[in-house]
């Protein structure tokens, strides 16, 4: 769901098609039906932005029916918990939790939290700039809880204010006729596949849910992922071998790149970023993001080790380990803030490294109008990418709206290395880094983007030499001497590792986060890579044959933390550390032994904690973990049905309409995320929504997706001959019904418009899409690939000029993946004609420019 | 090496040298039309780019196999009445049956919602009887010592004559370069004992490739299989060894018949025919002469 | 160039091949045809530059030049198998479309400029010092700890090695440039 | 594009309307040398047989014109080649499974037979070796000039394929109304008798063997009378009877006459050959003429098992 896994993850599709060989049902709920849908036993259309309809539905069906896998939901879920008097659901205040401040458009959580406890930081306090990132600890790292348990619970699960008996209520108007409604899901077509899901659960069966950004490209993409979590909670699926909940990433290294990020808002392995509210004191910023219980528990010496790695000798006791030495971010100072802050002038500089903006980021026409205010910008890539010729080649130039020598910016291009110039990991999206090979020296100027970074840094230390300025300290005092090699002088990526791996103060490399210290005496820049040169072996270049070892094949490669494949699989086993079943062995304890053994995985647990082990009053970090808690990163070791805490949107995932929806909200009295991101400025104008006026000029769902033969906006697939013939041209995908209302024809062209932009695709008349009757309506849904832009041996307009800005605010990504549109036949006007068009919309429309 | 497998080049031509029949079973009923094959085919035979522009032929844009294409994914979208089992029970009742997949019928394979989207990779068939082979005035075409069937690029003067004689209308000409180019069941791969470049790129193992003796009674098992799983029209083509091209080294599991993919339904090797060819050719020649000889000769003066 | 066949193939043919349909046909090129696989000078174990299922790849080179990407069959993941696009990375890492040179853009400029790479760099670090000294927030209006500059951004990580995003990470934070991001979050 | 309403169809009977098999590639050489083929090899016969009948006047007209008829072949071949430098590897090998391969070899003959004959019958040198090429070269030129038709018989083109016991005789009578038609042309009139006759029993011969054709091949030689081919067809018909007529009542007195029909025999017969050419692309092109009969053959159980349902049990049987 949410996904399409067989078009965009092919080689990871073979597993599907062998486990429904051994008689897996495999089934596929996606607005279209793709070439993944052509492999599933079952296609389930529905219309795009609804899904939690369809997840809460299901939970509705799991509890109603009690086909939840009762003894897992009462020991390993926060199920038992009761929740604060103070706590009101959505069907109480008609779409919104307590603690909602209509000023700031953000929730205050601490009324969610659980009965008895403290520390639950708001979401944003009011003299904060109203952004998300106030004192908000990330994720679950909050919450202060004695002993790792909650105060107060009802192992009976009958308290009206226990996290089940809230949950039951919270979706029970999620019914299968409610799906069919506003998902257009046939209801016996969602009784099927609830019921799959609940036959092939428990002790003996466990079932795997695939999302991808299908479900992360909403403004409510989080809670979707949540709402899966939840059933897969309640049928016992996570931490169990064919069970869990499974992300498919999109790029080689987008997991790394978030664990090792380069995010603005945390640091290597999910440290959050300091806020100015802790000053300088280091304990109080620990005090303020980690909670006292649970892996977290440790997050002074997680910190305190990254410090050390990054400013060495420079980081003392006395001095909070340069804890200074950190910036702060006090705002969203993600991507689509930040190219609004070019728009406004007040970024001046951008270097993009293998990205795409100009035409992979929504709004493509904005963001190529924010890097036309840029003082300089540098491009390092492969081949001339839009965003590096934006400035002589774009919509915008050939329409004559903007000349090449009316635009300042200063353009730096530099070609990148290839993967296969360069040593390195990429992680995969099952955690596991995987060493990748130089074959040859990067040819010409191109260069790795260590060299990159390292020679960047060196020239700029260079020139701060002997600055007396304390804004230069980082800089001067930073830990930046790698080994070089090669005729291009490249930095040796071992070293960079081994740096990452960490230290003790003798020299020797850390082999666990656990031995990780607050006291200095480790360095490690990402505490939960600890261990990936243990023994001073790269292990993530271990390539020992899949077919030398069983199916988990822990020697190849390393997955974090700690090697481990799947994680939270203490759960695997029961509450007495007897695996649930012989069938799905996974992890048990060995009473023998003293220890945790698995099948050839690493327990994700403390290996000798005993199952029945309770923790003595003032236990922390991982030691105040119950034996019968596999949830060992959760202050108190259980799987979050409820989240009391770590999202800005509600604890429990609530159905709301996308920002553009033809439809009103059929729950709730509030039609979209309250708490969604909007930017009500010129150049991101909104469709009307629903029954506003102007509605109607945008009467059909807009859906965007990728297809087998491209990759992502194109720049790495367009310049390669034998991808760019095989999908040559960008084409919509559009019903026989809605062919035959708009006059559509076969093969010839069409105009697809909304208030950002017009493109033209060809037109693609099939009936793998499907007009859906929703909630007395049919709704028509044009589908666009995103893989065209104006460079490379294929041509074509960018599907994300149609897009707006509507952005998730736990995670600031952009609803691309529905909007409402309006499609007419031929090929869209050239010139200022095209300009006279999109006004004429936005007239009709009734919105401004 | 069984008889059935015997082609008239091979094994006998090669004595010691001969290897195994090699070849390929494509199970189209797990093809998920990715076109790896076609990319690991053109990148590993260094193939021309052959840009067709969008043809609207559901997501094919490459068109049928020639000089430029010696893999070719086809996509046939097919609308099917959705099939219920006769009771007409309508799937909620059904739903709350015990054995839920047994009953309902739950479709297998490709047939999701009444609609069906046919996904198979083509590929020449290395015939048994191989009218190209035959007809090759050269010797460019050649049994290989694996029993598959080769053009030999330092040999072919681009005559042409294996493009129409070919039943399935696998080899064609290269614009431009004048000879004709088609798979070669990666002739140098297999001479280094490594797979070739398509099956080994298969992401589900549709393309399989192996000894010609094994595929065949995997096909048979697998087409079986499909078959009580419902997919009636399941049939293995060119699996045989007796049928109009005494069998393929690269045969199919169709989900349909085989004109829907653009496949001969039965495809026969013209040489069958080449007696009473060279006999027609042979009776007009010496009549030809005969009349010759009674009008010039018999005439009065 | 007609071949240089020791006898010609209708001799040859009067032993086991009197169709002329198997060995007595094959040219002294076919007898000896090698792969570049094996007449490669190495390989090295890769991983696929495309998606995130993180196929093993092998990578052959032959004068210092790749020559073949194909598929690890000893990975656990793929077992030796790629999509279209893992398949095609040899033709990305050699497209024709590939740059090779710096180029420079001027304000206001309407042509690409050559530009030594070792020029670019000190250019770079000249404006990205000039626009951190102009744009530096050094406390918040409470007098808290901002350190930082918002004046300069960076995107992008999704595709480069996490060895590769550490140094600009800790490069990026010891410049106070906050604000990087990359594909994670599109 | 496909005309249809969109890329989902009911289950349809071709792959997107595209064709099964390919259209031969050959240029405009092939049917002309099938013309200059026939031409030669009938020229050769006739001039051989004229000897013999002690036409000696004929004779030294038919030798120069055989060799001219089997001297251009051979360039017409080359240059339709895909790799024109590497023609000597047609001789590579001898394969009697390969029309072409064992006309070219009988090209080689026939030319170097030829070659001697008409130098002898033109300058009286080579007197010894041309008592043996002579009738050599005349029995050469009849196979040359039907190995033509089996070769285009032996490919997957129904409309080749299907005719393949027709199209030879047609070739072959092409060749004698050719090699008549020539020769009335290039000997005066009083000499001219053996030839006039030669063209017209070639050109009933063609014109019969052409009806016989279409009507045995039925649906599939619809190609023989549309588009194209058929418009070549009916040309050739009204070009032979003319022609024939002509030579007929006024070939014997007036050289003009003779030499107007004899040209309109030989256009008659060019245009048959570009007909049968023709018809063979149209036939190659659609995919009804390929999938249509194997369907029909399938369905009424004379199909050649290539494929197996699972469900009839014939896999089983076929798996013998």
């Amino acid at each position: 769901m949410g996904s399409n896994m067989a078009e965009q993850h092919p080689v990871g599709f073979q597993w599907v098609i062998e486990a429904k060989e051994r008689g897996a049902t495999v089934m596929h709920v996606d607005p279209r039906f793709t070439r993944t849908s052509a492999m599933a036993d079952l296609h389930a259309p529905l219309r795009p932005g609804t899904d939690i309809v369809f997840l809460g539905a299901v939970i509705n069906h799991i509890m109603s029916g009690r086909r939840e896998f009762t003894e897992y939901v009462r020991h390993y879920t926060n199920a038992r918990v009761i929740i604060k008097e103070s706590f009101r659901d959505t069907d109480e205040l008609d779409g919104y939790f307590s603690g909602f401040e209509q000023e700031d458009g953000l929730y205050r959580v601490d009324s969610w939290g659980y009965a008895g406890t403290s520390g639950e930081l708001t979401a944003g306090k009011r003299e904060q700039t109203g952004d998300v990132s106030g004192d908000q600890a990330h994720g679950a790292h909050g919450m202060k809880l004695e002993h790792g348990e909650p105060p107060e619970e009802d192992w009976t699960l009958q308290h009206p204010r226990c996290v089940f008996q809230i949950l039951r209520r919270h979706y029970a108007r999620y019914t299968p006729e409610m799906v069919e409604e506003v998902c257009g899901v046939p209801r016996e077509r969602f009784l099927q596949i609830a019921e799959t899901l609940c036959r092939n659960s428990g002790p003996e069966r466990t079932g795997a849910i695939c999302y991808a950004v299908g479900w992360t490209q909403h403004t409510v993409g989080v809670q979707m992922i949540r709402a899966a979590s939840i059933i897969q909670l309640l049928l016992g699926n996570v931490g169990r071998p064919g069970g869990g909940v499974l992300a498919l990433r999109g790029h080689a290294n987008i997991q790394g790149s978030t664990d090792i990020p380069t995010l603005y808002d945390i640091l290597p392995g999910y440290i959050p970023m300091p806020h100015p509210t802790s000053r300088d004191d280091l304990a109080r910023f620990v005090e303020l993001n980690g909670p006292d219980t649970g892996a977290w528990g440790s997050l002074d010496a997680y910190v305190t080790s990254l410090l050390k790695a990054w400013w060495g000798e420079a980081a003392t006791a006395d001095n909070q380990f340069a804890y200074s030495y950190l910036p702060r971010i006090d705002g969203d100072h993600s991507h689509y803030p930040m190219m609004l802050r070019m728009l406004d002038g007040r970024t001046r500089g951008f270097v993009v490294i293998g990205q795409n903006p100009a035409v992979g980021s929504a709004n493509s026409g904005l963001m190529r109008r924010a890097l036309a205010n840029l003082e300089w910008l540098v491009v390092r890539d492969m081949s001339e990418i839009e965003t590096a010729a934006f400035w002589h080649d774009s919509p915008e130039i050939e329409a004559g709206e903007t000349r090449p020598e009316e635009i300042a910016t200063e353009v730096f291009f530099l070609p990148a290395a290839a993967h296969t110039e360069k040593d390195g990991t990429f992680t995969n999206t099952q955690r596991l880094l995987q060493w990748h090979h130089k074959a040859v020296e990067p040819p010409g100027d191109c260069r790795s983007d260590l060299w990159f970074a390292y020679q960047l840094g060196q020239r700029i230390r260079a020139r701060l030499a002997g600055s007396p300025l304390q804004r230069d300290r980082p800089l001067l005092d930073l830990t930046w001497d790698y080994p070089l090699q090669g005729p291009k002088q490249e930095p040796d990526a071992d070293a960079v590792m081994q740096e990452i791996n960490g230290r003790h103060a003798d020299g020797r490399f850390v082999s666990r986060y656990q031995e990780l210290r607050a006291d200095g005496s480790t360095s490690c820049g990402s505490w939960i890579h600890a261990g990936i040169y243990a023994d001073g072996v790269n292990q993530t270049a271990r390539k020992k044959p899949g077919r030398e070892q069983n199916w988990i094949a822990p020697e190849w490669g390393w997955a974090w933390p700690g090697n481990r494949h799947i994680l939270y699989n203490r759960a695997s086993a029961d509450p007495q550390g007897r695996p649930w079943s012989e069938r799905k062995r996974y992890v048990w304890w060995d009473a023998d032994e003293g220890s945790w053994q698995s099948l050839g995985d690493v327990p994700d647990f403390e290996p000798t904690t005993p199952p029945d082990y309770t923790p003595p009053d003032g236990a922390t970090g991982t030691s105040a973990i119950r034996g019968d808690a596999p949830f060992i990163l959760h202050p108190d070791g259980l799987g979050w049905l409820y989240a009391p805490q770590g999202l800005v949107d509600g604890p429990l995932p609530t159905h709301y309409e996308p920002e553009e929806s033809p439809v009103p909200n059929r729950l709730y009295a509030v039609r979209a995320s309250p708490t969604r991101q909007r930017f009500e400025r010129p150049g991101n104008p909104y469709n009307p929504a629903d029954a506003q006026p102007g509605a109607d000029v945008f009467p059909f769902v807009l859906g965007t997706y990728r297809l087998t033969e491209h990759h992502t906006a194109g720049g790495m697939s367009r310049t390669v001959p034998y991808l760019a013939e095989l999908q040559p041209e960008l084409f919509c995908e559009v019903s026989p019904q809605l062919a035959a209302l708009r006059g559509l024809e076969h093969g010839g062209w069409a105009t697809i418009a909304t208030t950002r932009a017009a493109i033209e695709a060809r037109v693609m008349v099939t009936e793998r899409v499907k007009p859906l009757r929703v909630q007395g309506r049919t709704l028509h849904t044009v589908g666009l690939p995103y893989h065209w832009g104006r460079k490379g041996l294929v041509k074509g307009d960018a599907a994300n000029e149609l897009l707006g800005l509507a952005l998730d605010r736990n995670v600031h990504i952009s609803e691309y993946k529905v909007a409402t549109c309006d499609i007419r036949p031929g090929r869209r006007p050239r010139g200022p004609a095209l300009a006279a068009l999109l006004s004429d919309y936005r007239r009709r429309a009734g919105v401004g420019r | 090496m069984s008889e059935r497998l015997r082609t008239h080049a091979w094994p006998g031509t090669y004595d010691g040298e001969a290897k195994p029949r090699m070849g390929f079973f494509t199970d189209t009923s797990i093809c998920i039309g990715c076109k790896a094959c076609e990319v690991a085919c053109k990148e590993w035979n260094r193939v021309p780019e052959s840009p067709q522009g969008f043809t609207g032929d559901s997501y094919d844009n490459t068109v049928d196999l020639g000089a430029n294409s010696w893999r070719h994914v086809a996509f046939v979208e097919q609308r099917k009445p959705l099939g219920i089992d006769a009771a007409e029970r309508s799937l909620a009742e059904a739903a709350n049956l015990d054995q839920l997949v047994a009953e309902t019928g739950l479709q297998t394979y490709q047939e999701g919602d009444g609609l069906r989207w046919l996904m198979a990779s083509d590929v020449c068939k290395h015939c048994t009887e191989a009218a190209c082979l035959e007809v090759c005035p050269t010797g460019a075409l050649f049994r290989t010592e694996f029993g598959t069937v080769v053009v030999q690029e330092d040999v072919c003067n681009g005559c042409g004559y294996c493009v129409p004689a070919c039943p399935f209308g696998v080899l064609d000409q290269r614009e431009g370069d004048g000879r004709v180019w088609k798979c070669t069941l990666c002739y140098d791969r297999l001479k280094d004992d490594q797979e070739p470049a398509c099956a080994q790129a298969c992401p589900t193992d549709s393309i399989q490739f192996g000894e010609l003796d094994d595929l065949r009674e995997r096909a048979r098992a697998r087409v079986e299989a499909l078959a009580e799983a419902g997919a009636e029209r399941a049939q293995l083509y060119l699996a045989g060894d007796d049928d109009g091209i005494g069998g393929a080294g690269a045969f199919f599991l169709l989900l349909d018949d085989p004109e829907v993919y653009g496949l001969p339904p039965d495809p026969v090797d013209a040489t069958r025919d080449l007696g009473s060819t060279w006999a027609a050719a042979g009776v007009a020649a010496a009549a030809l002469g005969a009349a010759l000889a009674a009008v010039v000769l018999g005439g009065r003066r | 160039m007609a071949p240089r066949v020791p006898l010609p193939g209708f001799v040859r043919q009067l032993g086991t091949d009197p169709l002329g349909l198997g060995r007595s046909a094959r040219s002294r090129r076919s007898e000896r045809l090698a792969p570049r696989t094996r007449t490669a000078d190495r390989v090295v174990q890769s991983i696929c530059p495309y998606c995130a299922v993180g196929c093993g790849q092998r990578v052959y080179v032959k004068d210092e030049k790749v020559v073949q990407i194909e598929g690890d069959p000893d990975s656990p993941i793929s077992r030796g198998r790629l999509c279209p696009k893992g398949a095609a990375s040899e033709a990305y890492v050699n497209s024709p479309l590939r740059e090779y040179q710096v180029r420079y853009r001027r304000p206001h400029g309407t042509e690409w400029e050559s530009l030594d790479l070792d020029t670019a760099m000190e250019m770079i670090a000249d404006r990205v010092l000039r626009t951190r000294a102009e744009t530096w927030e050094d406390q918040n209006s409470r007098g808290e700890p901002l350190r930082r500059t918002l004046g300069i951004a960076a995107l992008g990580g999704a595709t480069l090695d996490s060895e590769e995003n550490y140094l600009l990470k800790k490069l990026f934070t010891a410049l106070g440039a906050v604000s990087i991001e990359n594909q994670a979050r599109i | 594009m496909s005309a249809t309403t969109g890329a989902t169809r009911p289950p349809q009977r071709s792959y997107h309307g595209n064709p099964v098999i390919k259209e031969p590639i050959w240029k405009p050489e092939i049917p002309w040398y099938f013309f200059t083929g026939g031409l030669g090899g009938g020229s050769a016969a006739l001039a051989y047989l004229a000897e013999l009948g002690g036409h000696e006047q004929l004779a030294r007209r038919a030798w120069p014109i055989a060799l001219g008829g089997i001297g251009v072949s051979p360039l017409l071949l080359i240059s339709d080649l895909g790799v024109p430098h590497r023609f000597l590897n047609m001789l590579r090998m001898f394969k009697v499974t390969s029309p072409m391969s064992v006309g070219s070899w009988l090209l080689v003959a026939g030319g170097a037979t030829t070659t001697v004959a008409a130098t002898n019958a033109l300058t009286g040198r080579l007197a010894g070796p041309a008592r043996l090429a002579k009738p050599a070269a005349a029995l050469v030129g009849l196979p040359i000039s039907t190995y033509t038709a089996a070769l285009i018989a032996q490919t997957a083109v129904p409309a080749w394929h299907g005719a393949r016991r027709e199209l030879p005789a047609i070739f072959a009578a092409g060749a004698a109304a050719s090699a008549g038609a020539a020769a009335t042309i290039a000997t005066p009139v009083r000499h001219a008798a053996p030839a006039r006759r030669v063209a017209l029993a070639g050109a009933a011969a063609e014109l019969l063997s052409v009806q016989a054709m279409e009507q045995w091949l039925g649906a599939v030689g619809e190609p023989y009378h549309v588009e194209q081919a058929g418009t070549y067809a009916r040309a050739a018909r009204a070009l032979t009877v003319g022609g024939a007529l002509l030579i007929g009542a006024a070939g014997a007195r007036s050289r003009v006459a003779a030499a107007v029909g004899g040209g309109m025999v030989l256009a008659g017969a060019v245009c048959e050959r570009w007909s049968v050419f023709k018809a063979g692309l149209q036939s190659a092109r659609d995919p009804k003429y390929v999938v249509g009969p194997q369907r029909e053959r399938v369905d009424g159980g004379r199909g050649h098992g290539a494929s197996r349902r699972a469900l009839d049990g014939r896999v089983a049987e076929g798996a013998r």
